[in-house]
């Protein structure tokens, strides 16, 4: 395998994982504050369809190359929107939060599709977008061998996922909401017992997630598909709920996971270029990144810990 | 996307589909011979919307409305058990004629046939044993050929993509008839072939154009229905960043969608016009039932749009006429699967 | 002595509870510099009179006064503005944070504009805290790895680093060690002696009437009296908690040696680091006979009682029950044996709180064929079973239906203890029985515990509390870093003795025997 | 997960009923906002289902898998685990009906039962991976699970397409007359509609659902095992065989969910891209119906009344079918959060009802 190889499946690689790493962003923020979120894949329903249609509009009113930007802010706008009801729902009114997750995806799901044949007058997918992000290359580093076209040729959104983890990782470890936060995931009543507003911490938590996973799903429309329709999203959020527990509830831990899940997909696409692929059935090609997401978790990341009141609702007096 | 574009762009189309309606409204214009007979599809999992078959074969109908004002009506298939459900729908509904479209309505258009044999029903993509049902298939191997030989004599670094969708018969049909095409005119030229394995999965096939195109190829003939979305966004992005390359759409002529910058041309299946006509046949008493239909070069159901001459030159469309004639007359047998 | 400011005062405080008045028009007083005792039985409303002072409940009823001035607590926010701070009974630390973490944790010191917190002067300032008042604790370890007692400590940093004046301790001695606890009386006097007030739950008289200077005693939510703790004792303050007498002596007959039932010999067992937790231990048991085990936590007593049950793979050595081996058995086959427990963590290990008590009853024996039948279980019978024990025992609940988390800590232990005497195990493993229980329920299952040695079955006690293996044990061997290092009667010892043992002051060669050295 | 458990099978009836009816509503509401009519709607959906025996019949079809699926997701929840696997577990469940149903040919007395038999394996085994990897290697079930489902997905494809296909077809050979299960006499009576043993089937499994786990011994060791792995360990139980048993028995009932699928609706396999979402859908069901059997059952008849129902609302009202899962979530949003609905009524009725304990 050559060295332009190399750069090439790496920077495929970015591709698939910017979506996943924002969406894991927003579980690890949202289950740190103790609020289960299987509602991911919702949220990225919420975020792609949003995106679609508001960069389509943004198009069309003229913003030109800012339409994906315009795109983005509404995907996560639409991404509050839906886990404010999971908030409302898990933290207000202590529902399971597994069950208020499911109920994000099935609403999402539905109620964006439904949207979308309101607003693009019976068709189940919405206008292509023309005006999406494109890789912006970045000078002098971008020449690095292997690298350079692997992470210094993409997106915008792969970059700003980069500076996410960066910035959610101070925010965790190093900051006194950070602090507060995980303190209130781990064990609300000691943190209540000190004056944290364990429930208001929670909401930001989750309406967080909500902005981070609406970014996620408005990635991939703003920069592989265009468009929205009922397949756009098709278990990305599971796949993400997945690194967010692969990485164990940490930014980085969750970055590597993406990275190596995006990694693993783009290896089935260079197996195909090579002769001996031919004899290999493409079933198995199309298997391998599951299986080897399972292999290394076998092999190398074992028991992880979950934070320790992670799905209990909190309320005063709770013992 | 194309539901709304229908309504702006559709009339430009050369298969000359009409503009969309909504799915009931009644006839205004054309003569009334159809007025109290009801037609129908029923749709695969895709959805009426797919930018393929399924959306080529209700602008067929809608054409038909507007024609001969004809009600007309769909239903989606949400999962594989909805299509026996949704075609006993209509049967039971005393429509004149059911389509099942896509390959994958076999079985449920030969149940519903066979318990119903007064019923008339016409299936796309696929052949069914029954009396009482039209069976339409077209010879995608023909016509990807000569959009073959358009890609051989095009391109510069002699290697091509293709990138499928399932490896199912109909997909290998369009394979293996645009290898033959680009190996008639440039046998040196590479054809680098990548299944996805998904008809609707944009970032896959965008992930496979990417890894073509990285390879040093600069056509991609795509045959992989929604998932071909995501080889035209590759391209985009290349034409962009200052690389051209080219696609070769499918089904439809899809620079209208996608723009001439990147679309070479493409691979017509003209499934409106095959359900447009065998309905109206309906209409005028000529329904081919127990008929199977392979619709090819010779039927002008397969081929290259009109727009190809945007991009592609004179003397290769000159060579393809030439192709064209070949097969249609016999003297070239292009290779096909099953 | 001059009449002390009061700095504070509840006045008529109801709180209601579905189904019960937690408290019940009842009315407390604080003075500077004092300490002082609440008391009561499991359940009479201790924590929730001090959770409204705290700010985490809200009465119904009633008012509340600091320094003289009326206040409504509305949460901890306020109470911690007042200058009220709490250790609880059950601690509140973020397991996974560090001390320090833990202490500032909601005021923290920061930096770049609050954008960070400054972890240098977090340290610092934690250190220092530690230092004046004599803590010891080290800032930078994490809960995770820290004793109960240091865990203890940081929660009485947390309230000293808020600047509490008024500190509230919630059953602070029931999970400490002697040694731990005579340091913790002395950190409070500590305290004390520096202008704080202090207000202590306690279930332990001995304590009370060493320390406190006043008590309130408090029953089913009312408050029954306050009193001077100089003009008391302790026979008074047990009547008055529970409204009858208590015998606070145990009457025991003397033991009637039999047959040897458990022999543990030169026992090796791996603890979680690896390292051998337990070293070459060697005691037998016999038949008749309350073996206290004393020992300062983490000697390897878990890794002992584990080892038995068959929970922790054995490394070397034997251990025989009637003669047979068991090490290395299944927890299964040991308890057929004739080992039974009774779990230090009783949520943890001893009930599945979700399930009725009936299915409680029979977590160890459901397979037998008393209770199933071709593989379905006889809830017939074992409804029949569960009636009997709750009878038996005094187990206070509803029905047999009623959930184990519905009920009383105290009840729920004695479930247990119903569950694991009814087995009729020839080897009975006591871990902490009476761990925060009120002292009528101490008499009661102390009284069982005697009733089954002197049915000639064998009973191995393992507390902490040196108080509870002086008066039940007939012999008590001490366990110090995984050895035996002590063998002594009762009656020939005292508990300072026993402390200095366990702490390993004063281990003779070869670790046996004290009498000799003596 | 306990929590999960309780939360349903506590509450009253009442709070379940009152949840359908608002979840209804809001379809209606949405609906309305969308230019729709409602009750034109909801009629045609009732219509669709009751209107006549063949579509009545149909939906009994579309049901069943739904119990299977609902049962798998209940009963590993019943036992501590998420098992977001029964998608794949019911492809793997296809898959080993298909093989043996195509391949073999025998009485049918044997051959059905067998296919039957061996389908529920092939989904118990493929539970039974991610249980052992959780008990073995502590690996999380919610990860392997998910990924089993698409690797599922490409071996089934796989192994259709390089040994079950018939040419041409896209799908499996049809299955040996012998291995069906189709009721053709019920069949007929319902106007051909697609009926199958399956439902009978799905109705023991809802029993030995109850039985086994609140009447069994082996029952009593899942739920300990489930609600305190702890206390298991010191009872003497075997935390991690159970988890492996529990995946299996979870992932058998998801299996049955696609056995009777193939030898009772579709009589073949087909290649497919993508998920049914029955197994995903088994999670609603599952949380429909408190993790309890009857309440499973009822969960995928609501379900599945509404689902194929929908199709009717867009044939009869031009509805777009989305909608119903919007309703079916609201369902399920109101039965979680009862706290709602009482929230609700206080607000609506608050003057009326002073007094009165929410
Ligand atoms: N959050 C709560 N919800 C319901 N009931 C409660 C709650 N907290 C306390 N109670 C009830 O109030 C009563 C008083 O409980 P409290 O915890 O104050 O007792 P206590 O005196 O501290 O007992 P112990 O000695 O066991 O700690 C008990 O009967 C208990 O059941
Ligand atoms: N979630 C709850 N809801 C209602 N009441 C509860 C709840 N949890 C505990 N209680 C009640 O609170 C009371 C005290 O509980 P707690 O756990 O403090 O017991 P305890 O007697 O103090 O035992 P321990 O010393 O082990 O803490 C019990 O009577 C119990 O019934
Ligand atoms: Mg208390
Ligand atoms: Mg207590």
């Amino acid at each position: 395998m050559d060295v332009a190889t190399l750069g090439n499946m790496l920077n495929t690689a970015f591709v698939f994982s910017t979506a996943l790493i924002l969406a894991a962003l927003g579980g690890i923020i949202s289950e740190r504050s103790g609020v289960v979120n299987i509602g991911l894949e919702g949220l990225m329903i919420a975020g792609a369809f949003a995106a679609a249609v508001s960069a389509f509009h943004a198009q069309e009113a003229g913003y030109g190359a800012w339409s994906p930007w315009v795109g983005l802010l509404a995907g996560a706008l639409f991404g509050v929107l839906f886990a404010l009801i999971h908030a409302v729902a898990t933290i207000s009114f202590r529902a399971d939060q597994v069950v208020s997750g499911i109920v994000i995806n099935f609403i999402a799901a539905g109620s964006t599709l439904y949207l979308v044949k309101l607003l693009f007058e019976g068709s189940g997918e919405t206008s292509l977008v023309d005006e999406v992000f494109h890789k912006v290359k970045i000078p002098i580093l971008s020449d690095i061998p292997i690298i350079g076209e692997g992470i210094f040729n993409a997106y915008p959104t792969t970059y700003l996922a980069l500076i996410l983890v960066g910035v959610i990782y101070y925010g965790l470890y190093k900051t006194a909401f950070g602090l507060r936060l995980r303190s209130v995931g781990e064990h609300p009543s000691a943190a209540d017992t000190v004056g944290i507003k364990v429930l208001r911490m929670r909401y930001t938590a989750v309406l967080l997630s909500g902005v981070l996973a609406g970014l996620g799903g408005a990635t991939i429309a703003m920069t592989t598909t265009g468009t929205f329709s009922h397949n756009t999203i098709s278990g990305q959020g599971f796949i993400a709920l997945a690194a967010v527990i692969f990485g164990k509830w940490n930014p980085l831990g969750a970055l590597g996971a993406a990275l190596f899940f995006g990694f693993a997909q783009s290896i089935n696409n260079v197996l195909q270029l090579f002769e001996f692929a031919a004899n290999v059935p493409s079933e198995f090609i199309y298997m391998l990144p599951y299986v080897l997401t399972i292999l290394v978790l076998v092999g190398a990341v074992g028991r992880s810990k979950a934070p320790g009141a992670l799905g209990e609702p909190y309320f005063q007096g709770k013992r | 996307a194309c539901g709304a574009k229908n309504d702006n762009e559709g009339a430009a189309s050369p298969i000359a589909s009409p503009t969309a309606t909504a799915t009931e409204s009644p006839a205004a214009t054309g003569d009334t011979s159809g007025k109290d007979m009801k037609f129908s599809m029923v749709t695969d999992v895709g959805g009426v919307n797919d930018k393929s078959f399924n959306q080529s074969a209700w602008e067929g109908l809608q054409k038909l409305e507007k024609d001969t004002g004809a009600s007309i009506k769909y239903l989606e298939s949400k999962e594989a058990a909805n299509y026996l459900t949704n075609i006993n729908q209509f049967v039971r509904d005393q429509y004149n004629l059911t389509w099942g479209i896509g390959f994958l309505m076999g079985d449920a258009v030969k149940d519903a046939a066979t318990k119903n044999p007064d019923a008339k029903l016409a299936i796309i993509d696929n052949v069914v044993d029954a009396p009482n049902v039209a069976s339409i298939t077209f010879a995608e191997n023909e016509g990807s050929f000569l959009v073959g030989v358009v890609a051989g004599l095009t391109t510069k670094t002699n290697k091509i993509g293709f990138v499928g969708g399932i490896d199912i018969p109909v997909i290998k049909r369009f394979e293996l008839g645009f290898e033959a095409g680009v190996k008639a005119v440039n046998p040196n030229a590479e054809v680098i072939k990548n299944y996805t394995g998904a008809f609707d999965k944009a970032d896959l096939g965008k992930a496979a154009a990417a890894s073509i195109y990285n390879d040093g190829a600069d056509i991609i003939f795509h045959a992989a229905g929604g998932t071909g979305n995501g080889v035209f966004n590759e391209a985009k992005e290349r034409l962009k960043a200052g690389k051209k390359v080219w696609v070769i759409g499918v089904d439809k002529d899809q620079s209208l969608e996608f723009g001439d910058d990147v679309t070479l041309t493409s691979m017509l299946k003209r499934v409106d016009e095959a359900v447009y006509r065998v309905s109206k046949d309906m209409i005028d008493g000529k329904f081919p039932a127990g008929v199977i239909t392979t619709l090819g070069l010779k039927d002008n159901a397969v081929g290259l749009p009109e727009t190809s001459s945007k991009n592609v030159s004179k003397e290769i469309l000159d060579k393809v006429e030439e192709y064209k004639a070949k097969i249609i007359s016999g003297e070239i047998t292009v290779p096909t699967a099953q | 002595m001059e009449q002390a400011r009061t700095v504070v005062e509840m006045r008529n405080i109801t709180k209601r509870f579905p189904g019960i008045v937690a408290n019940d028009n009842a009315n407390f007083k604080l003075s500077k510099g004092e300490i002082h005792a609440l008391l009561g039985e499991n359940g009479a409303g201790k924590s929730t009179l001090m959770n409204i002072l705290f700010g985490l409940y809200q009465p119904e009823e009633g008012e509340i006064f600091v320094n003289e001035q009326q206040v409504v607590i509305d949460g901890p926010n306020k109470a911690i503005k007042l200058g009220i701070g709490m250790v609880h009974q059950h601690f509140k630390l973020v397991h996974p944070f560090t001390v320090t973490e833990n202490i500032i944790l909601g005021s923290e010191p920061k930096k770049w504009m609050g954008l960070a917190v400054d972890k240098k002067t977090a340290y610092e300032t934690v250190g220092n805290l530690s230092k004046q008042y004599g803590l010891n604790v080290d800032p930078y370890a994490k809960i995770d790895e820290i004793s109960v007692g240091m865990q203890q400590r940081v929660e009485i940093l947390k309230t000293l680093y808020r600047g509490a004046d008024i500190l509230i301790f919630d059953e602070p001695t029931a999970v400490l060690t002697p040694q731990e606890i005579s340091e913790l009386l002395i950190i409070m006097r500590n305290l004390v002696n520096q202008g704080k007030s202090i207000i202590l739950i306690t279930h332990k008289l001995k304590e009370i009437m060493a320390i406190a200077d006043m008590v309130t005693i408090i029953r089913r939510g009312k408050i029954i009296d306050s009193l001077p703790v100089s003009g008391t004792n302790p026979n008074q303050l047990a009547e008055k908690m529970v409204g009858r007498e208590v015998s606070l002596k145990l009457n025991k007959k003397d033991a009637v040696l039999g047959e040897p039932v458990l022999e543990v010999d030169r026992l090796v067992v791996k603890g979680r680091q690896g390292l051998n937790a337990l070293n070459e231990t060697s005691f037998v048991l016999k038949r008749g006979e309350i073996l206290g085990i004393a020992g300062v936590e983490g000697n390897g007593q878990s890794e002992l009682i584990e080892a038995l049950t068959g929970l922790r793979p054995v490394s070397g050595g034997s251990i025989k029950v009637n003669q047979v081996e068991i090490a290395g058995e299944t927890a299964r086959n040991i308890s057929e044996a004739g080992i039974s427990l009774i779990p230090e963590d009783r949520h943890k290990h001893g009930l599945v709180l979700d399930f009725p008590v009936r299915e409680n009853m029979v977590l160890e024996t459901y397979y037998q064929p008393q209770f199933n039948k071709n593989g379905f279980m006889d809830y017939d019978a074992i409804d029949k079973h569960a009636e009997r024990l709750v009878k038996e025992f005094d187990v206070r609940t509803p029905t047999i239906m009623t959930e184990a988390r519905a009920l009383s800590g105290g009840n729920q232990q004695k479930a247990i203890i119903a569950r694991e005497i009814d087995k009729n195990p020839d080897i009975l493993i006591a871990a902490q029985p009476t761990r925060g229980l009120d002292v009528g329920a101490i008499e009661f299952i102390h009284k069982r515990l005697v009733e089954q040695r002197n049915s000639g079955k064998a009973v191995l006690l393992v507390s902490y509390e040196l108080e509870e293996i002086l008066q039940l044990s007939d012999r008590i061997v001490v366990i110090y870093e995984g050895r035996i290092v002590g063998d002594v009667k009762p009656s020939e010892t005292n508990d300072q003795e026993l402390g200095l043992m366990m702490t390993d002051y004063k281990q003779p060669q070869g670790g046996l025997n004290i009498e000799q050295t003596d | 997960m306990n929590k999960l458990i309780k939360a349903f099978t506590k509450d009253s009836a009442v709070v379940p009923f009152i949840a359908i009816v608002l979840g209804l509503l809001v379809g209606a509401v949405i609906m309305l906002i969308g230019g729709y009519d409602p009750l034109l709607a909801y009629r045609s959906l009732l219509d669709k289902v009751f209107g006549n025996p063949y579509d009545f019949g149909e939906t009994l079809t579309a049901i069943t898998p739904l119990v299977f699926t609902g049962l798998s997701v209940a009963f590993a929840f019943r036992t501590g685990l998420f098992n977001i696997g029964a998608e794949g577990q019911y492809i793997m469940g296809m898959t080993g009906a298909t093989i043996i149903g195509v391949s073999l040919h025998l009485p049918w007395y044997i051959h059905a039962p067998l296919a039957v038999i061996v389908g529920a394996l092939f989904g118990g085994c493929w539970g039974m991976i991610a249980g052992y990897l959780k008990a073995a290697r502590g690996v999380n079930e919610v990860i392997t699970t998910i990924m089993l489902n698409w690797i599922a997905l490409h071996l089934a494809n796989y192994i259709v397409n390089d040994y079950l296909l018939e040419p041409g077809k896209g799908r499996s050979y049809m299955v040996d007359p012998s291995a069906d299960v189709t009721i053709g006499w019920l069949s007929r009576t319902l106007d051909d509609a697609r009926i199958h043993w399956g439902m009978f089937f799905a109705l023991l499994a809802v029993i030995f659902f109850y039985v086994f786990l609140w009447k069994t011994k082996q029952g009593y060791e899942l739920r300990v095992v489930g609600h305190n792995p702890d206390a298991a360990k010191y009872a003497g139980i075997n935390v991690n065989r159970g988890v492996v048993k529990a995946m299996f028995i979870s992932g058998t009932l998801a299996g049955l969910a696609g056995v009777f699928q193939v030898l009772g609706v579709f009589l073949n396999q087909a290649v497919t891209a993508s998920p049914t979402g029955h197994g995903f859908d088994g999670i609603a069901v599952a949380l429909l119906g408190g993790n309890t059997p009857v309440g499973v059952l009822l969960g995928a008849i609501l379900f599945g009344t509404l689902s194929y129902g929908a199709a009717g609302m867009s044939f009869g009202a031009d509805v777009p079918p989305e909608i119903i899962r919007i309703v079916i979530g609201s369902v399920i949003f109101f039965v979680a959060a009862p706290g709602i609905i009482r929230w609700t009524i206080k607000r609506v009725f608050g003057k009326k009802r002073k007094g009165e304990v929410i």
